[in-house]
């Protein structure tokens, strides 16, 4: 059981990296990218969100099960994280307002993470149960965080550098996260020991 | 002349310099190099001759295209680091390689791993890795071609069955392999092959061809850190780390793992180790950090090549830890004076 | 029954949902700078983060508490980015035009060169050691720091001196901060300018010696200056134009024309060149009257000499 | 300040009809659209199964192994009441000893994985013992190396063979298949995968009085 | 208000072309275009959803109080999506499965939710439906152009029509990096012209 | 180079030493008929003029009084009259006020003087109480480049325990040879006036004094350990050839193995360094009443005809010393003040020799640095050679970048502007050039910062 978690873990934070090999949750991986101080910050709230989304959309599915309608997924799991997020983003303001300096401000951006969106549902395709859709979640979120938190390392450094003008901007972060997939496929097709 | 009115040159000090700078470091390190190609040219035949000239040439030919057609920047082929690219590029490439398939890494190489950054000193990425990777997952068939058609190699396979020409290099076989008696295979694999200890470190072995001969390596780096252009730390820190989990997995588990030696001596790690993850522009500035690059570049490699797809993780492990410079370089800082 | 069912559950979550959003938001309350939400609420809401921001909100906190030039929204259309500087424009209130004006005409064909400058192209670090490539220590030193710093592009560098853009210049004084020489400054916008285009305090000799084109402190254009705008301070060795009294007749410009040290831009240029026309026409008018009495008393040939002299 | 409740009630009413006329919307769109997308379910598992086997007018399912993504399932199809042929849905998928238990099969089997995910596939075959054919229902094999296994040539290993007729493993480990170049993992997962679909048939043929 | 069509289309694929102007939808832009079929699909799939929600959007902007304006529009849009999901599986059998879970993604699009927000919310009906059109047919050619370019540099072929002579593929384009590394190039490409033109 | 020999032990670079001066004995440039005196000779304050056009002047006497704590005497090195005092160019670079003396060739002197041979029974019997204040009268400076008034790093506060004094013998700029001819022909004076320093610190404790010399100078250092054998408590420490040994913190973390810590002073670990030639003055003021007038000033470099040390008197041209060395050859094309580390380039040879100029260096197009700068290639050197543990090829980006909020973290006051970077530096980049403008920009930051600090203070107390 522990294993399995483990593996879960170890193939959705790295081997099947959201970014990387996955394409969700690019858009703001290419926009809050530009200091490692916001990236974390990015890196934390989608963490923190991902696996509370998580939760709740596993007792939605329940419901939908429960009233066989199933094909509200899609309409019933975005509703609840647009609702869980302005919530979150309103509580923690009142309740913690430190957390809520590092972590709110990228709240609102998390509605318009598909990845939010995106592990709800592949959780639920995969029909894990609630631990492993936990784990699954954090894991994702997790190698979300180490992949902005990188990337932004290295558009901290291109900051000094002389890219071409045509390149500035997306181009140049494109083709940035272009090389970093490339170096993550050395994980394709790996057997974990356990 | 009066001294009086002599005109002078201002500017700031240090006045006197160093007489090293980077063409001739680059020059350096190219020439280091030439033992390994001479090496995969005895061994490979004029194959190995041909990927090594076609990647040179493309790669200078395509950073002066680049640098004048689209760019409109000063063509910097003078500098000679486009020409070292393409030669740890070809040296990364099987003999059989078509001179297109070189071509389009040099490409890549130079045009998205170093122009597209600015050039020289700016890229994150190693661009002759970035080319390499690229390729190897763009034609992976091309790219485990292990054929010759010339050169002592060739002699050594026509004692064998024909079959075995395009056989994997000899981690590519452990990695295909999956028998109970492994050990005993793996001996009966190379004896076949007639492959010893002794073999793999000059380099008749099967290969990218500048990574067979372990004594050429060795040479060009011992001339490169007698010349302070090579730093120790990396290449001990990688080599050192491979060399540890090797040993460490198989005395956990002989009867699945391969010998330590071969790890060390079959596969790309010592043009890696030494060559490719020692490029100054994409490893960290500070002597602990690259201690803490080469040992990641260490487990990284291990891990793919005991739990990966891939039976070789150098490449992915050195471009793996280009990623995590930036990072290391911010946190790693040397120690300052006084605090 | 299963579309009965799907309205329900559907109907159900929507409350729940609602229900605890305005439970929350009462509950938790937090009250905020009103000018945020005003301007938030003008944005796109996109969240798109392509502003570097974390979300819409996250600019406008931004933008409203400390606005930085060049910071904007790529997604938000013309009308919306001049909706938010109406909301922001009532609280920050408007400020006379100026434009960034240099005071240096140190070309590279009008100073001399006495060493040869190697190191940093920038004007800081050649102000560090000496005068980078020119004699002149009071000179624009050309390597374009203003330039680099300008977030108009107003600021270009031609032959060693900086060009600036009067349409494109803002005013923001950046590239006054920025001039280690500190031959820039600030002046009021208007149809055209009338500047010194010196700053050095040396004695005239010495900025004979340097320049072509430097101010020599003669005096000349405190004299035909109508309203007192020009001064030389003793010591400095330099005339100043007060740009509040200066009211661009241009006089000194024309009355400047040996060391070429004032210069006019825009509508004063034509005025100057009136001016300079009829100086020349009276001068010859004088010279002919000269040489009509000077060819009345002596031979004719003299007098033409003389004009070539001159 | 006054405003709040009533616009606090509005906004409770406008989420909830939105939601509710979403609800009912999405209700309706399916009520039309359910029923065809079974049958596009039906036809799409036809059409596999038709690649694999002879002609046949009606199928029978049997789920031998119940797992909701990688199930393995006996079709017995038959024309005219006759058995057409039999096909057995399985993936490289490691089979846990209890698994394998359940599908009757010897703990001897080798299984090696294969690279990517499991690979599943389609194994028919005809009554008289011969492979009619394979298809590769899924499979995230490296495109250009083991992605190869879709090939005819491929393919040609194990369609047309008799059962009994070879040697169900790769050359390199002895047998008589024909391993992919530079993807003999991928090759012997299939392979293994192809011995244990021909252990079922066998079983299941054997039920079925079909061969002894 | 009278529209130029004309015009409104050139904003949508050239000024405020979504992808390569704007740069929004990424997540979709770059999972959808390994061919030039399954991009146009999405594709299609988008003009669809966006005219849609862009109308409802219109025509409730007045009702729709501003606190739940975000949970709202998503609801629409959502409901969109969901009916293009079944009519798609329903009757396209083989896009669904090339597009899989990218379908119901679109929900988060931000393109969709980028247009309710900055157009829709502030326009009549009849504009918001065109600009739904325009900038959805700007997103489909540009999503085919790059799907046209990664199939036929990684198959030889373009809408599955065998074009290339080569008998080697380049099957990086195909895969992850491909898609960024593309998607970055023709970005440069169309600023290295722009910058050119000015 | 031994191995085994003290040095410091973060960064340094190892550079041929070129001392093509060394085995040439000090000899005596005769007075100039006009000398340029800068009122500005030290860092602090300048000091203030006290005499006028024509006014007549004897050799001693002040021409220009300290003015504030950190600051110092300039007095007239020539008898004669004061023709001027107007701005000239000096070896700083700028145009600085300066005392113009035309030299009546007399030699008189303003007070009279000892000529007390060194001795350790002359420093025991010596009342020391006003050996401060004779320092400070003499105008005596830091001779080793940076001209820090010898008096008030004679003066710490009551609250700073000294325990030990360093004489820097080390020179370790390349080509310099100033110091090692002065230990060579001067010891007994240097040692002597060591003792001196010691002796005034030792009014709180024991002192134990160093005299730090790389292992270079064979023959100054057997000359120097001669000496100091004749006093207690006086070591002569051999140190490994490596640049820059003679930076204060680096001597002291070399000799006593202490490391001052960033942003201090080295009487924070209880040091005091002090130049061999500044002792050897001390000793002349305090014992001698003896004005400082002359230095040694080394003239070297391949573009001089002959590599010298010379004994001037201040205010001399330095063309008058490079004419005195057979001129500059035809390839001559830099004009140093200082070491070629971290001298200063000259535009004009029309400057005068100040308290601290220790040599004059001529380099030739070959000898120089001429190279443009050419892109970074983050090989490290610099890293590994900054003896202060920063990363200057990082703070060059920043700073290019012109991200100057990044420098602070970055430790950038720390620089003591060596140029071991600049000289390792693959690129060429000048990389001491940028830290001086990150410097100033950062300054700037720290006193907007300091000041917002002060403003909300007083708000807040509103």
């Amino acid at each position: 059981m522990l294993s399995s978690l483990l593996s879960i873990f170890i193939v959705s934070a790295l081997f099947n990296n959201v970014i990387m090999a996955q394409f969700l949750g690019t858009c703001p991986f290419l926009g809050v990218s530009k200091s490692i101080e916001t990236a974390s910050g990015m890196g934390l709230a989608v963490i923190f969100v991902m696996v509370l989304a998580n939760i709740i959309t596993y007792f939605v599915q329940l419901l939908l099960i429960w009233a066989k309608v199933e094909y509200l997924q899609t309409l019933a799991f975005i509703l609840v994280i647009a609702g869980l997020v302005q919530m979150v983003e309103i509580m923690l303001k009142k309740l913690s307002p430190g957390l809520y300096k590092s972590l709110g401000i990228y709240l609102p951006l998390i509605t318009t993470n598909c990845a939010v969106l995106g592990i709800a549902l592949l959780a639920i395709k995969k029909n894990y149960g609630l631990l492993e859709s936990v784990v699954y979640s954090f894991a994702t979120a997790f190698g979300f965080l180490v992949a902005i938190v990188l990337f932004a390392g290295i558009r901290e450094q291109m900051k000094y550098s002389t890219i071409p003008r045509s390149m500035e901007g997306f181009p140049i972060a494109l083709i940035t996260t272009g090389i970093m997939a490339l170096a993550f496929m050395g994980f394709a097709g790996f057997k974990l020991p356990f | 002349m009066e001294t009086k009115d002599k005109k002078w040159i201002v500017g700031q000090g240090s006045h006197i310099y160093f007489p090293q700078d980077t063409s001739k470091i680059m020059f350096q390190v190219i020439l280091a190099l030439l033992p390994a190609s001479a090496m995969a040219v005895y061994v490979f035949g004029f194959d190995a001759l041909k990927v090594l000239l076609i990647g040179v040439i493309s790669a200078v030919a395509v950073e002066a295209l680049i640098q004048k057609y689209l760019m409109k920047t000063p063509v910097t082929i003078g500098d000679y680091s486009a020409a070292l690219t393409g030669l740890l590029l070809a040296l990364n490439l099987p003999a059989s390689s078509p001179w297109w398939m070189v071509c389009i890494g040099s490409l890549i190489s130079i045009g998205i791993g170093k122009l597209a950054y600015g050039g020289l000193g700016q890229n994150p990425f190693n661009p002759a890795l970035v080319g390499r990777v690229a390729l190897l997952i763009g034609f992976p068939a091309l790219m485990t071609d292990w054929s010759v058609t010339g050169g002592y190699l060739s002699e050594l396979y026509r004692k064998i069955p024909a079959e075995a020409l395009t056989t994997a290099t000899p981690l590519g076989f452990i990695k295909a392999y999956s028998g109970s008696n492994f050990t005993a295979d793996l001996v009966a694999y190379f004896n076949s092959y007639s492959i010893n200890l002794k073999t793999l470190f000059i380099g008749a072995t099967s290969g990218s061809i500048g990574e067979v001969s372990e004594l050429a390596l060795l040479l060009g780096a011992l001339y490169l850190i007698y010349k302070k252009v090579l730093n120790w730390e990396i290449p001990a820190a990688f080599i050192g780390t491979v060399g540890i989990i090797a040993m460490a997995a198989y005395y956990v588990k002989p009867q699945a793992m391969l010998l330590p030696h071969y790890h060390l001596f079959s596969g790309g790690l010592f043009l890696g180790a030494l060559f490719m993850a020692t490029d100054m522009v994409t490893s960290p500035f500070t002597f602990r950090g690259r201690i803490v690059f080469g040992i990641g570049c260490g487990v990284l490699t291990m891990l793919i090549r005991l739990y990966g797809g891939y039976p070789e993780g150098v490449s992915f492990a050195i471009l793996l830890m280009n990623i995590f410079v930036p990072i290391i370089d911010i946190y790693i800082k040397p120690k300052r004076f006084g605090v | 029954m299963e579309i009965i069912m799907s309205v329900l559950v559907m109907g159900l979550i929507a409350i729940v949902l609602a229900v605890a959003l305005i439970i929350s938001s009462k509950k938790f309350h937090v009250p905020e700078n009103p000018l945020i939400e005003k301007v938030a609420s003008l944005l796109p809401q996109a969240n798109c983060g392509a502003c570097g921001f974390p979300g819409c909100a996250g600019f406008a906190k931004a933008f409203v508490e400390d606005p930085v030039p060049g910071m904007r929204c790529p997604v938000a259309s013309a009308e919306v980015l001049k909706a938010i500087g109406e909301v922001l424009g009532t609280s920050i209130g408007e400020s006379k035009p100026m434009r960034a004006v240099l005071h240096c005409n140190g070309k590279h064909s009008n100073v001399q060169t006495v060493s040869e400058y190697i190191g940093v192209r920038s004007c800081a670090a050649a102000n560090m050691l000496y005068t980078g490539d020119k004699a002149c220590m009071y000179s624009c030193i050309g390597y374009g720091d203003c330039a680099k710093v300008c977030l108009f592009g107003a600021i270009t560098m031609e032959d060693g001196i900086a060009v600036f853009d009067a349409e494109k210049c803002t005013g923001c004084g950046l590239c006054v901060k920025e001039c280690p020489r500190k031959v820039i400054s600030l002046v009021q916008k208007r149809i055209s300018n009338v500047r010194v285009t010196c700053s050095s305090h040396d004695k005239g000799p010495v900025v004979r010696k340097n320049c072509k084109v430097g101010c020599i402190a003669c005096g000349k254009c405190v004299k035909v200056c109508p309203k007192e705008a020009i001064t030389v301070a003793p010591g400095s060795n330099l005339a100043r134009i007060d740009d509040a009294k200066c009211i661009l007749c241009g006089k000194c410009v024309a009355e400047c024309d040996v060391m070429h040290a004032i210069a006019a831009d825009g509508r004063v240029v034509k005025a100057v060149e009136i001016i300079i026309k009829k100086k020349q026409q009276e001068k010859e008018e004088k010279q002919k009257a000269a040489a009509m009495a000077a060819g009345a008393a002596n031979n004719p040939a003299a007098s033409d000499t003389k004009e070539v002299k001159s | 300040m006054m405003k709040r409740g009533s616009s606090d009630l509005k906004l409770l009413v406008v989420l909830t009809v939105f939601s509710a006329v979403s609800g009912l919307l999405l209700a309706l769109v399916n009520d039309v659209t359910k029923d065809r997308i079974a049958m596009v379910k039906v036809i799409k598992q036809q059409k596999a199964l038709l690649e694999v086997v002879e002609p046949f007018d009606t199928c029978e399912t049997e789920t031998l192994l119940n797992d909701p993504f990688d199930p393995v399932e006996a079709f017995t199809c038959k024309k005219a009441g006759a058995v057409t042929g039999i096909a057995v849905k399985i993936s490289s998928r490691l089979l846990s000893a209890e698994e394998m238990k359940k599908l009757n099969l010897s703990d001897s089997l080798k299984q090696p994985q294969a690279y990517g995910d499991p690979i599943k596939m389609l194994v028919g075959f005809s009554p008289a013992g011969k492979i009619s054919g394979i298809s590769f229902l899924e499979h995230k094999e490296t495109p250009g190396l083991g992605s190869n296994i879709e090939k005819k040539e491929f393919k040609a290993n194990y369609a047309g063979a008799m059962v009994e007729g070879k040697k169900w493993s790769v050359k390199k480990d002895g047998g008589d298949v024909e391993q992919l170049t530079a993807a003999t993992i991928t090759s012997r997962a299939v392979t293994a995968s192809v011995v244990k679909a021909i252990e079922i048939y066998k079983n299941k043929a054997k039920s079925l009085n079909i061969i002894k | 208000m009278s529209i130029n069509f004309k015009n409104e289309l050139y904003r949508g694929i050239v000024t405020e072309n979504p992808i390569f102007r704007i740069v929004l939808g990424m997540c979709p832009t770059l999972a959808t275009s390994t061919s030039a079929m399954n991009a146009l699909g999405m594709g299609v799939s988008v003009i669809a959803v966006l005219t849609c929600s862009n109308m409802v959007i219109s025509m409730l902007r007045n009702v729709i109080p501003d606190k739940v304006r975000i949970p709202a529009f998503i609801v629409v849009i959502a409901t969109f999506v969901t009916v293009v999901d079944l009519l798609i599986a329903a009757f396209i059998p083989p896009l669904y499965e090339a597009l899989g879970i990218f379908i119901p993604l679109i929900v988060v699009n931000c393109i969709i939710l980028g247009r309710a927000e900055a157009y829709a919310a502030k326009n009549p009906v009849l504009p918001s439906i065109v600009d739904g059109i325009v900038m959805g047919i700007g997103f489909t050619l540009s999503l085919t152009m790059l799907g046209a370019m990664r199939e036929f540099l990684s198959a030889g072929m373009i809408f599955g029509y065998a074009i290339a002579p080569f008998k080697h593929q380049f099957i990086l384009m195909i895969l992850a990096p491909g898609a960024f590394i593309t998607l970055g190039l023709v970005l440069a490409g169309i600023n290295f012209i722009q910058n050119k033109e000015s | 180079m031994a191995f085994g020999l003290k040095t410091f032990s973060r960064g340094g670079i190892h550079v041929d030493d070129r001392k093509y001066s060394h085995e040439s004995p000090i000899e005596k440039l005769p007075a100039p008929k006009t000398v340029v005196i800068p009122i500005s000779q030290h860092i602090g304050a300048p000091a203030k003029a006290v005499v006028t056009k024509d006014q007549a002047v004897k050799i001693g006497q002040l021409i220009a009084e300290k003015s504030g704590f950190i600051s110092a005497n300039v007095l007239s090195p020539v008898s004669g009259i004061v023709k001027a005092v107007e701005a000239r160019m000096t070896p700083t670079g700028f145009k600085q006020d300066c005392i113009v003396i035309e030299n009546d060739m007399k030699d008189e002197y303003f007070e009279a003087f000892t000529a007390v041979a060194p001795s350790a029974e002359v420093i025991e019997k010596l009342d020391i109480s006003g050996a401060v204040k004779a320092v400070e009268k003499a105008g005596i400076v830091g001779m080793g480049g940076a001209a820090f008034p010898t008096s008030v790093k004679l003066s710490p506060p009551p609250d700073v325990k000294i325990d030990t004094v360093i004489l820097n013998g080390v020179e370790c700029e390349p080509y310099l040879t100033a110091d090692a001819r002065i230990m060579i022909e001067d010891a007994d004076r240097i040692v002597a006036g060591l003792a001196l320093i010691m002796k005034i610190f030792s009014k709180n404790g024991p002192v134990k004094g160093y005299i730090g010399i790389e292992a270079n100078k064979p023959d100054s250092i057997q000359k120097m350990a001669e000496a100091a054998s004749k006093y207690k408590d006086i070591e002569v420490v051999s140190l490994a050839l490596k640049y820059p040994q003679g930076g204060e913190k680096q001597l002291i973390n070399a000799i006593v193995g202490r490391d001052v810590p960033s942003g201090k002073l080295p009487s924070a670990v209880g040091c005091v360094v002090q130049n061999v030639a500044t002792a050897a003055s001390i000793y002349d003021a305090a014992v001698n009443n003896r004005p400082l007038i002359e230095r040694v000033v080394t003239v070297t470099g391949m573009g001089v005809k002959k590599q010298k040390n010379l004994l001037v008197r201040f205010g001399t041209m330095f063309t008058e010393l490079i004419d005195y060395c057979g001129g500059v050859t035809d390839d001559a094309s830099m004009l140093i003040c200082g070491g070629p580390m971290m001298g200063k380039a000259l535009q004009t040879s029309e400057v005068p020799v100040t308290k601290a100029v220790s040599g004059i260096l001529v380099l030739t197009q070959s000898e120089a640095n001429l190279y443009e700068e050419a892109p970074c290639i983050r090989c490290g050197r610099c890293v590994d050679v900054c003896p202060m543990g920063l990363q200057p090829g990082l703070i060059n980006k920043v700073i290019d970048a012109a991200d100057y909020g990044r420098l602070e973290e970055l430790s950038l006051l720390d620089c003591i502007e060596c140029g071991s970077c600049n000289y390792i530096c693959a690129g060429h980049e000048r990389l001491v050039q940028k830290i001086k403008i990150g410097k100033v920009k950062l300054q700037e930051i720290l006193k907007a910062r300091k000041e917002k600090e002060a403003q909300t203070k007083k708000d807040d107390k509103k």
